[in-house]
């Protein structure tokens, strides 16, 4: 990670304008990038991520595309091929079902099965949805399908510093680069310094350091992880909050490393937990620690069930800081402890409220 | 219109078209009302502007009928005789939706009425119906099945894939396509390279017509023709494009001309020419006065009853994920 | 499981007629029951497994389909709606990428986000390719995607005995069953009961006892388990064998006693291991045995590439009899020992040649 | 026929053109023979019986232009100019073939002359292919881009949708689409509603045409107008089907006429009407021998040099997953 900039030029902004802003500067860098996707060119631009760039960079290097997943996905691949650096965008991450076969048999495929002779550049971006009545095709963590497969990388950067830097990364990779983002995140303000940088695959960050418990948090999570974190604090508990940034390639060593040294480990997924993120890392530190004695673990994510739409079962489908607080308590406590912290105002999740 | 002349004469007709319609059209205004409240619990992509076309067609079926849909869907649950408390319910994410709760908006259901669910993922339904279609004529039942989808949908590959299956087992399914020319903000110029959705489905040997005013008598009349002929057997699939304009924002209470992708005069001759106030000229005041006194009372009960429903228990979180006999 | 067949009843079949039988008998037993995908109906009728079925029950119930993998899935849940119970048949798993969004999105969901007023039965039989150059895009063992998602089962049986009782119980699930099968496996000869029964979700089977270590060798991989075990057993270690037959629902129970038991797990995926079912195995017993001590654990499954066609680099590409040997004997005696046994005749893999 | 007429005063060309099909078809003969042996080490799909296409369409290419094809390979590779030596090494899965023996024969590529990979998942190139042409629209390029896949890749949805988005941004691509009726065992009939490949793609706008005889004069003509208008601009996307038949079996180097789908007579005005004989006995004999001697000998070489090329050594299996600047 190269992290230079000077403080005068570090800025306070939003996780948006954050993924626009490198995305701007990396169009106006290299003629080879473009950027496309339904509704990258509409008044509501992704979000605002996408706000401003079609009037920049002209309507060949960023447009709109007809509701076709798949064959969109097989011509980013394509653009890859020819030399372009493709940014692929999608609003949901449950629309990236529709491209699988393309992302799983050719674009993860295609230097290795080609001796090399070819290679992808390539950008996915696409959005997890949560609350207001998102539902079951709107609200899916899938990355663990993409971290499966050989020849993916797959970040999701938590801050509006990482959501910079790793679009910046992502963009010069000449690899397909499956770019994880989350709906809740775009509200996140952070500081973000105006030059370039790039938050290079393969390294976690210990958010806070802490002696007792590990948190690793993904994605949402993350923000999650933090908040029970300070819950833990007040009870005396010094938890460790981890962001693993890349999930592909994975920094295992700084997890391991920390879970050993706390000798607890949570991992919030924000995604189903079966052959997750999370099932991968506690794995790892399994392996590691085989022989010797290993952390006591623990994985938290969504209920095994499609997400619900009223608000009433979507609490309890999702854990949040005080679950992930009462969980990392009874790990440390050795058993169930029963306690779970009054929810505190400067602690809440925000919420969002429709229209989508 | 011709047609319509013709069906002026049958008054029941108009008022079951009216009814529906009417229904409909207060139904969503309504959520649209109460949206900013804090009652409805998930985002609702409207139908206002586009009634006609599932009122048209639902009304020309049968009760055993079945219909496919989209998120997009209020109008064709409702015009298919979907339970109205129940959907109201499930907007509020209460236990007695449709959906106990966990579908929302965009998820509605009423199988014993012939709704049998709506998709939040453009297109994925389209070939839902051509199987359940399938399942009909192997078991020999006279039978149909609608598939209603957007002009957007008509890109999807699974489209085409679907209209060929379909098509090659001759299975007795209606395919609707509501083109009210957009996908969220982009126009169906931007997005397929000609406009001719007719076209391209007849090229797959199905017969393709496409009924440019949005007039739900001629929308009625043509599906209870192609009803007959595939209730006969001997038609195959059908295909219909039914041209409309959606008078509301993609998703959400408000319009979005602001936005400044479309203009109000750009609809404005779908605007004057409304459905649901032709049909209530149609009818004779005191006539009118009493279906539409009986529909707000419906609908107000709904609302009334949606509230006194609780929320699911947690325990139903974990309910449903598979069968329960 | 309901195994009370009569010894007399019992014949010695192929993986591929006891498939064959289970779904005759299904589809002979329940009018409801039908079979499609890509030539079913053709003369090699599925490598065998399908041989047959169309004279049987006619084009109405057997037929071969379009290029269309994602609108035919789409209608296999259509059917299943409508109370019907087809089995959609992919010659290799790699090419069920292109129905994910149908599987994911809508067979998974279907009853739970209509609140139970749908159900979708449905069987999507899917194989696994193995050795002669089927290289990177026929050769994926995707099967973790499945687990992952809440609302799907999986089953991938390894033996005949259980590839007729899981797919009958397969076929009389009221929901959707992704059949992994494994083309190696289709040579695999056992004993079969001549009369009906079902292979239930969510039952391990120990199919060898043991106390030194556990090995658990998921679909082929079972196969080169129970190798694994002969060549063990030479040298003095006794490693217990499990099957989990089904991987959703998963009997994590046995496979946790087991562990516990002999102090020592290795799982052998047939896939990749990044957020693959070993991973899952693995964080469910280092969740279970958190707090306590936990046994050292190793995952084993394909290298983390895809597959390369040439036998050089394929044969370093699996897992095998020897190099899991190897695994369990390094876990056995706590380290590295460099042991690895020459290869014996008896144990030998089956290789299959071309064509396809 | 006229057209071929006129090209017979094109020596040259005949026996440009007599080279790649006689060189392609001894190649995929030889591959056939020494099947049962030891040495290649993956399944192989021929093109025997097909190869007019892949030479009448590459034959009129310029070096820059790019193809993309099929597991169905073989003969588009080397009618496009693919290193021989490096096709057979990566069927023996040396170390010296085109995809270091990664790939095999369902994943040929040698992008210094062209040709930009093929793929095992029938229809997965096509929309690499329009991406590829859209890039070089970007950079104003005058090349063009040729998409070759069978009549099952049509069944696809991502056809309709590369189709689609080729016809809508008016990319220099050439869809070549090898019609030779069957997918596997099924025939087309069995698979598409209708058999009017050409109509469903003009159906969205695009020019389609279909050559009926396989007579590579016609495919090299067609092409070499359709490649014209491309690279000038005027055109947007081109659609070519070309009728054919495939000799041997889908997978392997024999026969499948005994498997009863299909019998020889079905095939035989095809096999009657060999473009390689046909072309053979427009040249004069000596310098027809000339040509077959070169190609044996080329063709004896490059398998000799192939069993002579190492294996990958195993430091080679995590190579590559990334691309290594
Ligand atoms: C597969 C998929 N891609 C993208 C979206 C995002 N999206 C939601 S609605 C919509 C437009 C669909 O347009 P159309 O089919 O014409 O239906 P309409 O909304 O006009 O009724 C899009 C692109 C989606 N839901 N599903
Ligand atoms: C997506 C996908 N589905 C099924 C298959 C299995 N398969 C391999 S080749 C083939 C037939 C393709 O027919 P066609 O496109 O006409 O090409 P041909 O083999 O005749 O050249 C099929 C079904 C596959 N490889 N990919
Ligand atoms: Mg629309
Ligand atoms: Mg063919």
């Amino acid at each position: 990670m190269s992290d230079e900039a000077s403080p005068m030029s570090v800025r306070t902004l939003s996780y948006v304008d954050a993924i626009r802003e490198a995305t701007d500067r990396e169009m106006a860098r290299d003629a080879s990038v473009l950027l496309f996707g339904l509704d990258v060119d509409d008044p509501k631009a992704i979000l605002g991520t996408t706000q401003g760039l079609v009037a920049k960079y002209g309507p060949e290097r960023v447009f709109g595309t007809p509701l076709s997943e798949d064959a969109m996905t097989g011509a980013a691949i394509g653009m890859a091929l020819a030399g372009l650096r493709p940014i692929h965008v999608h609003i949901r991450m449950d629309f990236v079902m529709l491209a699988m076969n393309q992302l799983v048999n050719m674009a993860a495929k295609s230097s290795y099965m080609f001796g090399g002779q070819q290679h992808v550049p390539l950008v996915v971006r696409s959005i997890i949805g949560k609350s207001w009545g998102q539902g079951a095709q709107h609200s899916q963590g899938l990355y663990p399908f993409f971290m499966h497969v050989p020849g993916l990388k797959v970040v999701a950067p938590s801050t509006p510093y990482d959501a910079k830097g790793c679009m910046s990364a992502a963009v010069r990779d000449d690899n397909p680069v499956m770019f994880v983002e989350h709906r809740i995140l775009y509200y996140r303000q952070g500081p973000v310094p105006e030059n370039d940088y790039q938050v290079e695959p393969g390294r976690a960050r210990i958010a806070v350091a802490g002696s007792d418990v590990t948190l690793v948090g993904i994605s949402y999570m993350q923000l999650e992880c933090l908040r029970a974190q300070r819950y833990l604090e007040s009870v005396g508990v010094s938890a460790e909050v981890i962001d693993p940034i890349w999930l592909a390639p994975l920094d295992v060593d700084t997890i391991v490393a920390s879970a050993r040294r706390t000798g607890r480990l949570v991992v919030v997924d924000n995604g189903w937990t079966t052959c997750g993120a999370g099932a991968e890392i506690l794995a790892a530190v399994g392996e590691a620690c085989a022989g010797g004695p290993a952390p006591s673990m623990q994985r938290m994510g969504f209920a095994p069930v499609p997400c619900p739409t009223t608000p009433s079962l979507e609490a309890a489908f999702y854990p949040n800081a005080r679950t992930i607080a009462a969980c990392a308590y009874d790990l440390v406590h050795g058993g169930a402890q029963g306690w779970l912290p009054a929810e505190r105002d400067d602690l809440k999740s925000i919420e969002f409220k429709g229209p989508f | 219109m011709n047609e319509s002349a013709m069906r002026l004469h049958d008054a029941a007709l108009v008022e079951r078209l009216y009814r529906s319609l009417y229904r409909i059209r207060r139904v969503e205004e309504d959520i649209a009302r109460r949206y900013p409240g804090n009652d409805i619990k998930s985002p609702v992509h409207l139908s206002i502007g586009q009634e006609a076309i599932a009122v048209g067609v639902c009304e020309a079926l049968a009760p055993d009928d079945v219909v496919f849909g989209t998120y997009r869907g209020h109008a064709m649950y409702l015009a298919k005789g979907g339970d109205l408390d129940r959907m109201i319910a499930e907007l509020f994410g209460r236990v007695d939706g449709c959906a106990r709760g966990k579908g929302g908006s965009m998820h509605l259901v009423d199988v014993a009425r012939g709704v049998m669910g709506t998709s939040a993922v453009v297109a994925t339904t389209i070939p839902n119906a051509v199987g359940y279609a399938y399942a009909m004529k192997l078991r020999r039942e006279p039978r149909i099945v609608v598939s209603f989808f957007g002009d957007g949908a008509t890109e999807e590959g699974v489209f085409y894939e679907s209209i060929n299956f379909a098509a090659l087992k001759r299975v007795p399914v209606l395919f609707v396509c509501e083109n009210n020319g957009w996908a969220i903000h982009t126009h169906q110029r931007q997005r397929q390279a000609t406009l001719d959705i007719c076209g391209r489905v007849r090229a797959f040997g199905m017969d393709a017509q496409r009924i440019e005013d949005g007039d739900v008598f001629d929308i009625h009349g043509t599906v209870a023709a192609a009803a007959a002929r595939m209730r006969a057997g001997d038609s195959g699939p059908l295909f219909i494009e039914c041209m409309t304009s959606r008078w509301r924002e993609h998703v959400g209470p408000g319009e979005d001309f602001e936005l400044g992708f479309r203009s109000r005069e750009d609809e404005a001759r779908w605007i004057e020419d409304d459905a649901v106030a032709k049909l209530a000229a149609l009818i004779p005041e005191r006539q009118r006065a009493a279906v539409d006194a009986a529909v707000h009372a419906e609908i107000e009960n709904a609302f009334t009853r949606a509230a006194a429903s609780p929320f699911p228990d947690a325990d139903e979180l974990h309910r449903h994920v598979f069968h329960e006999r």
